[in-house]
């Protein structure tokens, strides 16, 4: 049980490789990219916990209160936000490919073989 | 403490946010002075820095955070010759592009200058950080102002489904990177390279490590676009506007392989001590596999942009197994010919764009007899070819001698083979191009079905001059010529493999880093040399196989015969993006599958 | 690849894969079981050295500021893309901007709803601007508030208020907006320089612990990155609204 | 041990993973999306988390599934236009 969480994260990320691949829309696809980031956050939560520790915030508790791990947290929270605005980008490419090719079915993009 | 180690990044990064501000109050052209007036500024800081580096390793501490009891609090720069040689490559190309952009695109708005500022500043943090989850952030931000750039054009069909492949495939590039982070740091709780590496040397490496080993180095490979991460590599190029292809294959991809021995020498050097004879082997099979892949693919082009990709994919291929050589000449080695195929590659990359702007297309066969009006350019462009194939004198061919000699050391001799196949085939389909186009030798119309389908390649510029601008020509003339004499350098080999004794110090480094204790100096051991005839054969054979090609119609049937082999490796290049995530997802299956055979 | 093949490859790839996963994380510590040093050292010199209570804020803007550097420039620079891709479809004619999304009529709010809606604007401005300023003290800081205050133009569109907003706001000021907090960030980096520091250092003094003041050069970093992230997420939503809500005049 | 709130929690967004992958419409996924990202935020909560609880609640519940929905609204746009 204890290792829980990291299963859950390598099933996320898989779930989600496997959604992308078999996508047959580009926004289908660029969700799963989406979840499949969300596998590291599981991932990192999971890696700074403590058992009965508290939030690093100490405003209500004394400082030296055993806290969970607070760098897992500042990287997940800038990543949180700052992967919206790739996704915003790819979304962006999703849309100017239909403008363009017509279609947003991968199986249907033809322009780049071989 | 020297106050130069943050500016190469801030400095570029600062004035794109300032430009992008007063985006309406700038004109074209100041915008395009600032951006080039930036550049050249950075690469006077990294010149700085490179030179500063040489006696002793530089650490600089963001934020005043200096490790307490050898613990690493905040980020670090650790700056060596190689990272700063690195970043100087970086702000030299990126000049070049800019200089020649400043009369290409004819409507190149500010925030292209804005976009290549970032994609500088991303890539000096890059080569200089000594901080692993720091060199995540940089080369996210790298590769988000690279899918930028190579979605520019957007008004053609082909740009945005290659930034749209670029894009996808090397974010989930990314998510492999981050996990092996955080498993690192769960095993760690560390995330500068010094620490971690320490940490780990005190342990045997478990599955753990070998997996996050796996997940970091996969990641960065699919920058370097090692087989079989590379498929991105050829759309994004095919795609992208000419200057910004300059970026990528002259120094985005080699930074991902930087990364990669950084990352190795620095963090599992120490652990994986026991089995670096497995470790080679993988790297050099790795290597190898894409260097062919890439010359297969690389000769049965037609556009002169894809072919240029898949000839860098193929030279990138050479260096990886330079790298994976684990040894100091091989490192040395692999230096020496970066820094000889960025200027070949650079100058290749804005000949094309010279070509396209001219006659309005890359294509070979629209092209036939076409570029008879560009003597120079096709002069420059097949002394580039010259370069790349090994010319006695130009960077690459001194690089893959010192590959060789450390090559033979650990009975890898065949791998003179392989470097001779990478050059003749790549350098062959460059001499074809040139002299299909500019003499019209060979025929007329392509006739095997075997040819790939024309790629749509929208001029970019205004049609337009009589002549080629001296902005477009001399930096395209002057990287060629970089590449083509970089060896007659006095003392550059002696001082690369120093640099590469420097880079591959794995305790020095910590020492450095962490208690502040300066590497001793080390004496730079001298390499046997070989001698060029490596570099002539393969030019010769180069010069000869496109020659076959084009004038004698029998071999050109047996070529094509003999590419039908290439078929099954060109029908994976299919343009579909899962498929490559496929075989992404299949590279790291693959990768962490030998690495836990081999390092347990 | 054929589908069939793709998906057929990709599993095979894929359960080696999940073995090589399963393998590494088991190789982690049991959850819960969190061993540092990195995180404990931080938590802990949070109150005593820089009189800030939240250590994640503590790690975001100043132990491990130059990170965040980064990763606000991956937004500006996310931000600058999407607004040259999708803003090269203005080379068309001029169109008006109304709401055309298809399937539905235009949207024309009750009063009720105009009102509720720019009264929870107001609030969620000033939840934003709350959570922006007190980073340093509670959960919460530029990023986070930053997004909160991105999404009062929503409300305004769902007020039928979007044409007013996009005239009281306009678009080349969030713009500015967003690449002064960009820039902001760079600059306080530089001035610390200037101030005889290292790059982002520290050198503002401290204040009280608990004070909205407190942490030095923290808050500081804080508004430039809930600028930089209110403005860029502002002309994100605003650009693909644009995009959504622009009918060609035909 | 785990606890039990988390232990749930855990396979709640594992099952809501799946179900935002496998869900092959992108206007339903939109609002599945949304959920998820709730879940997330509940996850960081329980695992003491609330700096990143918050941000997720605001990205993952709110602005993620809106620029879904406008890039779908645009596509669906651009659909109709060339129909006409």
């Amino acid at each position: 049980m204890s290792y829980l969480p990291y299963v859950i994260a390598a099933w996320i990320f898989l779930v989600g490789l496997y959604g992308l691949i078999t996508s047959r829309h580009l926004v289908h696809l660029i969700i799963c990219l989406s979840v499949i980031q969300s596998s590291t956050y599981v991932l990192l939560v999971a890696i700074g916990y403590r058992t009965g520790a508290a939030a690093p915030v100490f405003a209500d508790i004394p400082p030296g209160t055993p806290a969970v791990d607070s760098v897992v947290q500042a990287v997940m929270l800038t990543d949180v936000v700052v992967e919206v605005t790739v996704v915003a980008l790819l979304l962006a490419f999703a849309v100017q490919t239909h403008k363009r090719h017509g279609t947003v079915d991968p199986d249907q993009l033809r322009a780049l073989r071989g | 403490m020297t106050a130069l180690p943050p500016l190469p990044v801030a400095i570029p990064l600062a004035v794109a946010a300032l430009l992008a501000g007063l985006n309406h109050f700038v004109k074209r052209r100041a915008s395009s002075w600032i951006a080039i007036a930036t550049t050249a500024i950075n690469v006077w800081f990294c010149i700085q820095l490179l030179l500063q580096s040489i006696p002793n390793t530089i650490v600089y501490w963001f934020g005043g955070w200096q490790p307490r009891h050898g613990i690493a609090l905040g980020i670090s720069f650790v700056i060596d010759p190689i990272g700063a040689g690195l970043a100087c490559i970086a702000g030299v190309l990126t000049l070049a592009a800019l200089i020649f952009s400043s009369k290409y695109f004819d409507s190149v708005g500010t925030l292209f200058h804005v976009l290549m500022l970032v994609f500088l500043g991303a890539m000096c943090g890059f080569a200089l950080t000594g901080d692993l989850f720091n060199l995540f952030v940089f080369f996210e931000l790298m590769s988000a102002a690279a899918y930028a750039l190579c979605g520019y054009k957007t008004e053609e069909p082909a740009p945005v489904q290659g930034a749209l492949n670029f894009a996808v495939t090397n974010t989930v590039g990314c998510y492999f990177l981050l996990t092996g982070i955080g498993l690192v740091y769960a095993r760690t709780g560390a995330l500068n390279l010094a620490q971690i590496g320490r940490t780990l040397d005190q342990q045997p490496p478990g599955a753990l490590v070998i997996v996050a080993f796996t997940f970091i180095t996969c990641g960065f490979l699919v920058k370097t676009a090692a087989t079989p991460f590379h498929f991105w590599l050829d759309d994004a190029h095919a795609v992208a506007p000419t200057p910004v292809c300059v970026l990528y294959s002259g120094i985005m991809v080699e930074l991902g392989l930087y990364a990669v021995a950084r990352v190795y020498w620095t963090v599992f050097s120490g652990c994986f001590s026991a089995s670096t004879e497995a470790l080679r082997g993988l790297f050099i099979t790795i290597g190898t596999a894409t260097a062919l892949v890439g010359a297969g693919m690389c000769f049965g082009q037609r556009n002169l942009k894809r072919l240029l990709a898949f000839s860098t994919i193929s030279h990138v291929g050479v260096m990886v197994i330079g790298f994976g050589l684990l040894t100091v000449n091989g490192l040395a080695g692999m230096a020496y010919y970066m820094l000889g195929h960025a200027g070949a590659k650079s100058g290749l990359f804005l000949c094309a764009g010279i070509v396209l702007h001219r006659c309005r297309s890359v294509d070979l066969f629209e092209l036939k007899g076409r570029t008879a009006r560009l003597p120079f350019t096709i002069a420059a462009l097949i002394c580039g070819a010259a370069a790349l194939a090994g010319t006695p004198l130009s960077g690459v061919s001194l690089g893959d001698s010192m590959i060789h000699s450390a090559a033979n050391r650990h009975a890898y001799g065949w791998i003179t083979w392989i470097s001779l196949a990478s050059g003749v085939l790549t350098s062959a389909a460059i001499f074809r191009f040139a002299a299909y186009t500019f003499a019209g030798l060979g025929p007329d119309t392509p006739k095997s079905p075997e040819e790939p389908q024309k790629t749509e390649e929208h001029p970019e510029t205004a049609p337009g001059d009589a002549s080629t601008p001296a902005v477009m020509f001399v930096p395209a003339a002057l990287l060629t010529f970089a590449g083509l004499f970089l060896a007659i350098t006095p003392g550059l080999e002696n001082v690369l493999v120093r640099a590469a004794q420097q880079f591959e110090d794995h305790s020095g480094y910590i020492r450095r880093v962490l208690d502040n204790v300066p590497a001793p100096m080390m004496a730079a051991p001298a390499i046997p040399h070989e001698e060029f005839a490596h570099g002539l054969l393969t030019l010769a054979l180069a010069i000869g196989l496109s020659l076959l090609y084009l004038l004698w119609e029998r071999g050109r049937h047996s070529l094509n015969a003999a590419a039908k082999a290439v078929q099954i490796i060109r029908r994976a290049h299919s343009g579909h993006v899962g498929d490559y995530v496929t075989w992404l997802t299949f590279g790291v299956a693959g990768f962490g599958l030998a690495a836990l055979l081999l390092l347990r | 690849m054929k589908r069939k093949t793709r998906t057929r490859f990709f599993l095979v790839s894929a359960s080696v894969l999940a073995a090589v996963f399963l393998l590494g994380v088991l190789g982690l510590p049991p959850l819960g079981h969190y061993r540092g040093p990195y995180g404990d050292v931080v938590n802990a010199l949070t109150v005593p050295e820089r009189h800030v209570t939240d250590a994640v804020t503590l790690v975001n803007f100043d132990v491990r500021g130059f990170d965040t550097l980064g990763e606000e420039y991956i937004l500006f620079t996310s931000v600058m893309a999407v607004a040259l891709l999708l803003r090269r479809q203005r080379d068309e004619p001029r169109r008006r901007h109304r709401d055309h999304a298809p399937g539905r009529k235009g949207v024309e709010a009750s009063d009720a709803v105009r009102v509720v809606s720019l009264v929870l604007s107001g609030i969620l401005v000033t939840f934003g601007i709350y959570v922006v300023t007190h980073g340093q003290l509670t959960p919460g800081g530029g990023f986070q508030g930053g997004v909160i205050l991105a999404t009062a133009p929503l409300l305004m569109y769902v007020a039928g208020e979007f044409e007013n907003f996009r005239r009281a706001v306009p678009r080349q000021l969030v713009h500015i907006a967003e690449a002064l907090g960009a820039c902001g960030y760079g600059l306080i980096g530089l001035a610390t320089m200037a101030a005889g520091g290292a790059f982002l250092q520290n050198t503002l003094p401290f204040g009280t612990t608990g004070s909205i003041v407190s942490g030095g050069t923290i808050p500081l970093i804080d508004l430039s990155v809930g600028l930089e992230v209110s403005g860029g997420l502002a002309v994100l939503l605003i650009v693909y609204m644009e995009e959504t809500l622009e009918h060609k005049e035909e | 041990m785990l606890p039990l709130i988390q232990a749930m929690v855990l396979l709640f967004v594992a099952a809501g993973a799946a179900v935002v992958a496998l869900t092959r419409d992108p206007v339903a996924q939109a609002l599945v999306v949304s959920f998820y990202g709730l879940l997330l935020a509940i996850l960081f909560f329980v695992f003491q988390a609330p700096d990143v609880s918050l941000s997720q609640i605001v990205i993952g519940a709110v602005a993620l599934p809106l620029m879904i929905l406008l890039a779908l609204t645009k596509i669906k746009k651009q659909e109709h236009e060339k129909k006409d």
